[in-house]
This record gives C-alpha cells, structure tokens and sequence, in this order.
C-alpha cells in the first residue's frame, strides 16, 4: 500500500468518522445541561461518607476497583518498561561525563526540590479534601527528585535513588491497596467496600474511612512507578551505549 | 462573568495565544522562550480563575504548576543545550513583560485576598512562579554549558 | 471563558499535530499540556487539571525527549532524522 | 456554545488521528497519540459540565450553596490521564526497542524492512 | 575520632532543622484548617523534605 492510497484511505475513515461524530454531537444533550443523574447521586453519596473531594470518593470508594484495574495498568505497564529497556548483551555502560550547569540553575534545583517534595506529600495527603489525590502528588513527588539530574547530573540523581527501594515500594503499594481491599472481605463486607472505619469529621484529614488509605497507598505507587520509569529512560538515554554500530 | 474571569481572559486570549503562535512556528530558540512563557501566563491566568470563581483551592493547580513549569523549560534546555548552544535564545524584553503581568497578577489577587495564610501560599505561588521563570530562562540562554553525556 | 480556553486547545492540538520533529513537538504538546489544564478549570474539574499539569507540564516532555535523545544517539545508517 | 465543546473534541481527535496516520516518524506518532487522548479528556469533561455549576470539592464550600458539576466523568477522566500516560510512556519504551533493532523509527521504512 | 563525629553531626542536625523549619512554616501555610493530626502528617511530610534537601545537597557537592 503506497502513501498516497493510505492518505486517500486516511480521508475518507475521517471524514465518515467526522460525519458520525457531528451527527452524534447534534443529539447529546447540550453542553452545560441541568441533568446530571449520577453526577448528584454521587455527590449524595460523598457527602453521605463525609468525603470532602467527591472525585476522589468517587475513584477511592464507589469505583474502587476499577482504581485497582488502572492501578495494576500502571505497574504492569512500569515492568514492560524495566523489561524493554533492560541492558542487552550487546551494551555496556558507559560513564558519563559530569556536565556543567551554571550555578543559579544548580542552587535553584537545590531549593526547589525539598518544596516540590513536600508539595507532592500535601497534595497527596490532602487528596480527599481539596483537588488533588495520589496520583497527582505521586507524579509530582517523583518529577521533584529529576530535579537533581537537571541541576547536577545523572551521578548525583543515582546517588540519592537507590532503584530497588523503589521497585520494592512500587510492589509494596499495590499491595498495600490489596489488603486494604482484602480486610474489607474479612470484616465481612464486600472487596473494598468503605465499610471499616469510621468516617470521621468531615473536611478533615482523617475523614472518609478508607478513601485516605487507598489514597496514600495510590500516591505512594505512582511516585515509586514514576521514579523507575524515569529511571530507565535515563539510563538507555544516557548511560547505555551499544557496543558498535550494527 | 466577574472582572477577574475577564482578566484571565484578556490574559489568556493575549498572551496565552502569543505564546501558542511562538511556540508553533519559527526557530527553535524562539519556540523554547515561547514554553517558557507559556506557563507562566498559564500560571497567572490560574491565579485569576481562582478568584474569579472564589475557590481558594483551585490555587493548587496554580502552585503546581508554578513548581512543574519551569521544571519542563529546563527539562527542555537540558536536553536540546546542543541545539541551543548553537543560537542561543534572547528575549529580554518578552520575559520581564511577562514578569510583569505574573506580577501584577499575584499583586491583585493579595490585595484582593487581603492578610492571611491564603495570602502566604499566594505570595509562594508568586515567588516560585516568577523565580522559576527568570531562572529557567537563564537556563534557555546557555545555563548549560558544554553538556556532553550527563 | 470555556470558549476562550477551548479555541486555545483547539489551535495547540493542531499545531502539536502539524509540528514534524519530535523535539519541537515536545515543546509543543508541552503547552497543549498546560493549555489543557487551564481548560479543565474552566470546566470545573480541577482534579483533572492537575493530574494533566502533573503528566503534561514535565513529565511526557522528558519521556519524549529522552526518547529523542537515545534515538539520535545511536550510530545512524541511513540519513539525517527528520 | 452549544456543540462547540463536543465539536472541539471531535477535532482534535481527528487531528490526532490524521497525524498518527501520516507520521514519518513514531516518536511523532505516540505524541499525535497523545493528541487523540486530549480529545477524548475534552469530550468527556464537557459531558459533564453544567452551566453556573463550580467542582464537587467541599474543602473551601458549604454543600449545597452552588449548584455542582458532575463528578463521576471527571473520575473518568483523571483514570483517563493516568492510563494515558503509562501508554505513553510503554509506546516509547517499544520505540526505543525499535530504534535498537531496526535502526530506524521511520513506519515505512520498517515496513520496506519486513518485507 | 568522637570529636570528628561530633564535629560533622552538628551542622548536619543544623541543616535538617533549618530545612525543617522552613518546610513546616510552608506546610502551615499550604494547609486550610489546622488541627493536631494536620499538624503530625505536616511534620512527617516536612521531615522527609528536609532528608531529602540534605541527600541532595551533598549528592551535588561530595563527589
């Protein structure tokens, strides 16, 4: 198939989806409608819980299992990663040189890491109160330690990252949501049903029974994922050399 | 629609859309600057629209951003510092004019909050919004000097 | 406002889109990244603003650049990238 | 201001598309990927949007003083941005794979390769 | 050899107290509502940051 037949076939899949698309768009209901039924049930049902966020209740607590389903993507999708970029056998590490950052650059990483650091715990910690959740502050958490890599270089990042603490704690988190999961069937309830603990006063940070747990369990994974993914990209894209060109 | 809504508005029709342009078409040291500034308009225009919906905790994606933004310009200067090297950007006058409305924004919304522990997370929102900016543009302009493998 | 913010996302896709090299597509999806988070507040959704700052702003551009980065390292057959 | 919303969202998503479609270069085509995903972000969160409604977060808000927007698609769609970005970053991964067998990240190219 | 200890635990424990400090001034600061549990998880979170200020200021200048 030559470029100019695919292009041809390219506009016409386009313009019958583009078609379809406007005729579906003409019979949603307009932008900016009053009729939400789920949209209020879940509100009722996060303010029932004494869960300030009710994004965060409705992916902590309603849909809890699919958390867990986009959960297990992530970590699956973290070992394809370690697993592609592994060091093949026609590699080998090179050292690389220590680079040169000028100094403001350099004192500004150093600042501004500790604060990205705590604010990735605030946004973490504060998932089921205010915008923000595990997620967010987990990714947050983990871009602030590539600070060190952007204001020294990749020996120093290496030296504050000890990797299998990460993988160990990527794995320790999902299981950690399991658990949690897991004691609700014990207590005899249904897997990961917010039944266990009390839910609190609300707007505090103890508020929503499980929501803060599953919360902290999911920040901590997606910090740990990031910090490993991160890590393999940077070493093909920095420290891995292939023998000879093949 | 209350004043502050129309100045993020105005802000990011203006700016954000200038930004857009730059970033979109021209060399590759104009398309740098034009990130850079990119979010530091955005990082105002949040700040407007928290107040001008009366949420305070909307202030977060403002916060977040103010750390992430100039995060990315360096990611992006440390990465493309070959290219760079080469043609280095220089955009004086466009940047202080931008540190200036992020200025004036986080002048406007204090004023507005008025004295307070909001007032402290807006004035850090502030200072590393436009800190991160001058230092990140710095960085654009040769911050990164002969960097070979690291 | 919502339309303001929705002509923004508009124009960044099509430029992120129109943009061939994938270096200055970085930068561009960059913006479209932060362009998108303003969106969503717009919208009402600061949760998803957020997490798209998170992903947006720092994070993709780095995969993609050092993507970038390891692909031109390697010892070149054919002619220069485009 | 009616369909504009689900109009944009249909844009973009087929802008992405038409760049997946006519890349030359498969880094360039997971970020057109990732073009395709802000469309659906975008059509969902207009789903659920109501008009004078503020986000279902009670931190700084009494419950019941404003009306609120719909917080399940916005659930839907931070699940959205996170399997978006870990597909990013694995389509990535297999493109540098790519790069290290073929020696090459040109689509055509690779398939003038196979055969 | 306690001397040298001592010596080099001083302004380590001056470093991560400044660092600290400064973090849980900035947590106050971040937070909406303040009450004792807010305050311990502010600490915790304000004690990992100052680890982590430190780990990363000598990873740059011990080399």
């Amino acid at each position: 198939m030559n470029r100019r037949m695919r292009l041809c076939l390219v506009a016409l899949g386009g313009a019958g989806l583009a078609a379809l698309f406007t005729a579906a768009f003409l019979r949603l209901p307009a932008f900016g409608g009053d009729r939400h039924p789920y949209g209020d049930r879940a509100v009722r049902a996060a303010l029932h819980r004494h869960t300030a966020n009710t994004i965060a209740s409705v992916n902590f607590d309603l849909r809890a299992f699919d958390t867990l389903g986009e959960t297990s993507i992530l970590f699956a999708s973290v070992l394809g990663c370690v697993v592609l970029l592994r060091q093949a056998r026609d590699e080998h590490r090179a050292r690389p040189e220590p680079a040169d950052v000028a100094p403001p650059v350099r004192r500004y990483a150093l600042l501004v890491l500790p604060v990205a650091v705590l604010t990735g715990l605030y946004v973490v910690a504060h998932g089921q109160l205010s915008p923000g959740g595990g997620f967010q502050g987990g990714v947050v958490t983990a871009t602030a330690l590539h600070l060190l890599y952007l204001g020294a270089d990749y020996h120093a990042l290496e030296r504050v990252r000890p990797l299998g603490a990460y993988e160990a704690g990527d794995a320790l988190a999902v299981s950690a949501y399991v658990v949690t999961g897991l004691a609700a069937v014990l207590a005899g309830t249904a897997f990961l049903a917010n039944t266990l603990l009390p839910y609190g006063t609300f707007n505090t940070l103890s508020s929503g029974g499980t929501v803060p747990l599953l919360n902290a369990a999911v920040g901590m994974e997606v910090a740990c994922a990031v910090v490993v993914l991160l890590a393999r990209f940077l070493d093909q894209a920095v420290e891995i050399e292939e023998d000879s060109g093949k | 629609m209350n004043g502050w809504l129309l100045a993020a508005a105005v802000v990011l029709t203006g700016g954000l859309g200038a930004a857009l342009w730059g970033v979109a078409t021209g060399p590759l040291r104009r398309r740098a600057v034009a990130q850079n500034l990119a979010t530091v308009l955005a990082g105002s225009g949040l700040l407007l629209l928290a107040q001008g919906y009366d949420r305070p905790s909307y202030l977060d994606l403002a916060l977040v951003l103010a750390l992430l933004g100039p995060v990315g310009t360096l990611v992006f200067a440390r990465l493309l510092a070959d290219d760079l090297a080469a043609d280095p950007p220089r955009a004086r006058a466009a940047t202080w004019a931008t540190v200036g409305v992020a200025a004036a924004t986080v002048a406007a919304v204090c004023a507005a909050t008025g004295p307070g522990r909001a007032m402290g997370k807006l004035l850090v929102t502030g200072a590393l919004l436009i800190g991160g900016n001058l230092i990140a543009s710095r960085a654009l302009s040769g911050g990164f000097g002969g960097v070979r493998g690291g | 406002m919502i339309a303001v913010a929705l002509l923004l996302v508009a124009a960044s896709a099509t430029a992120a889109v129109a943009t061939r090299d994938p270096a200055r597509q970085a930068l561009v999806l960059s913006v479209l990244g932060v362009v998108l988070a303003v969106l969503f507040t717009t919208l009402q959704a600061p949760d998803v603003g957020l997490s798209q700052l998170a992903v947006g702003a720092a994070l993709t551009p780095l995969l993609l650049l050092l993507t970038v980065r390891k692909v031109r390292r390697r010892p070149r057959r054919e002619e220069d990238p485009r | 201001m009616d369909v504009l919303p689900y109009l944009v969202a249909g844009w973009v998503f087929l802008a992405g598309c038409y760049g997946l479609a006519t890349s030359r270069n498969l880094i360039h085509a997971v970020g057109c990927l990732s073009v395709c995903q802000a469309g659906t972000y975008v059509l969902l969160l207009a789903v659920g949007y109501r008009d004078g409604g503020t986000a279902p977060v009670f931190s700084d808000l009494k419950p019941g003083t404003r009306p609120v927007v719909d917080p399940v698609v916005q659930a839907l769609a931070l699940t959205d941005v996170v399997v978006g970005a870990t597909v990013t970053a694995l389509l990535l991964a297999l493109v540098v794979q790519v790069a290290k067998r073929h020696g090459t990240v040109d689509p055509d190219e690779l398939g003038e390769l196979r055969g | 050899m306690n001397r040298r200890t001592n010596s080099a635990a001083l302004p380590a424990a001056a470093e991560l107290a400044l660092w600290w400090t400064t973090l849980a001034g900035l947590w106050l600061v971040f937070i909406s509502t303040v009450d004792p549990l807010e305050l311990a998880v502010g600490a915790g979170a304000a004690a990992v940051g100052a680890l982590a200020a430190r780990a990363a200021r000598r990873a740059v200048t011990d080399r």
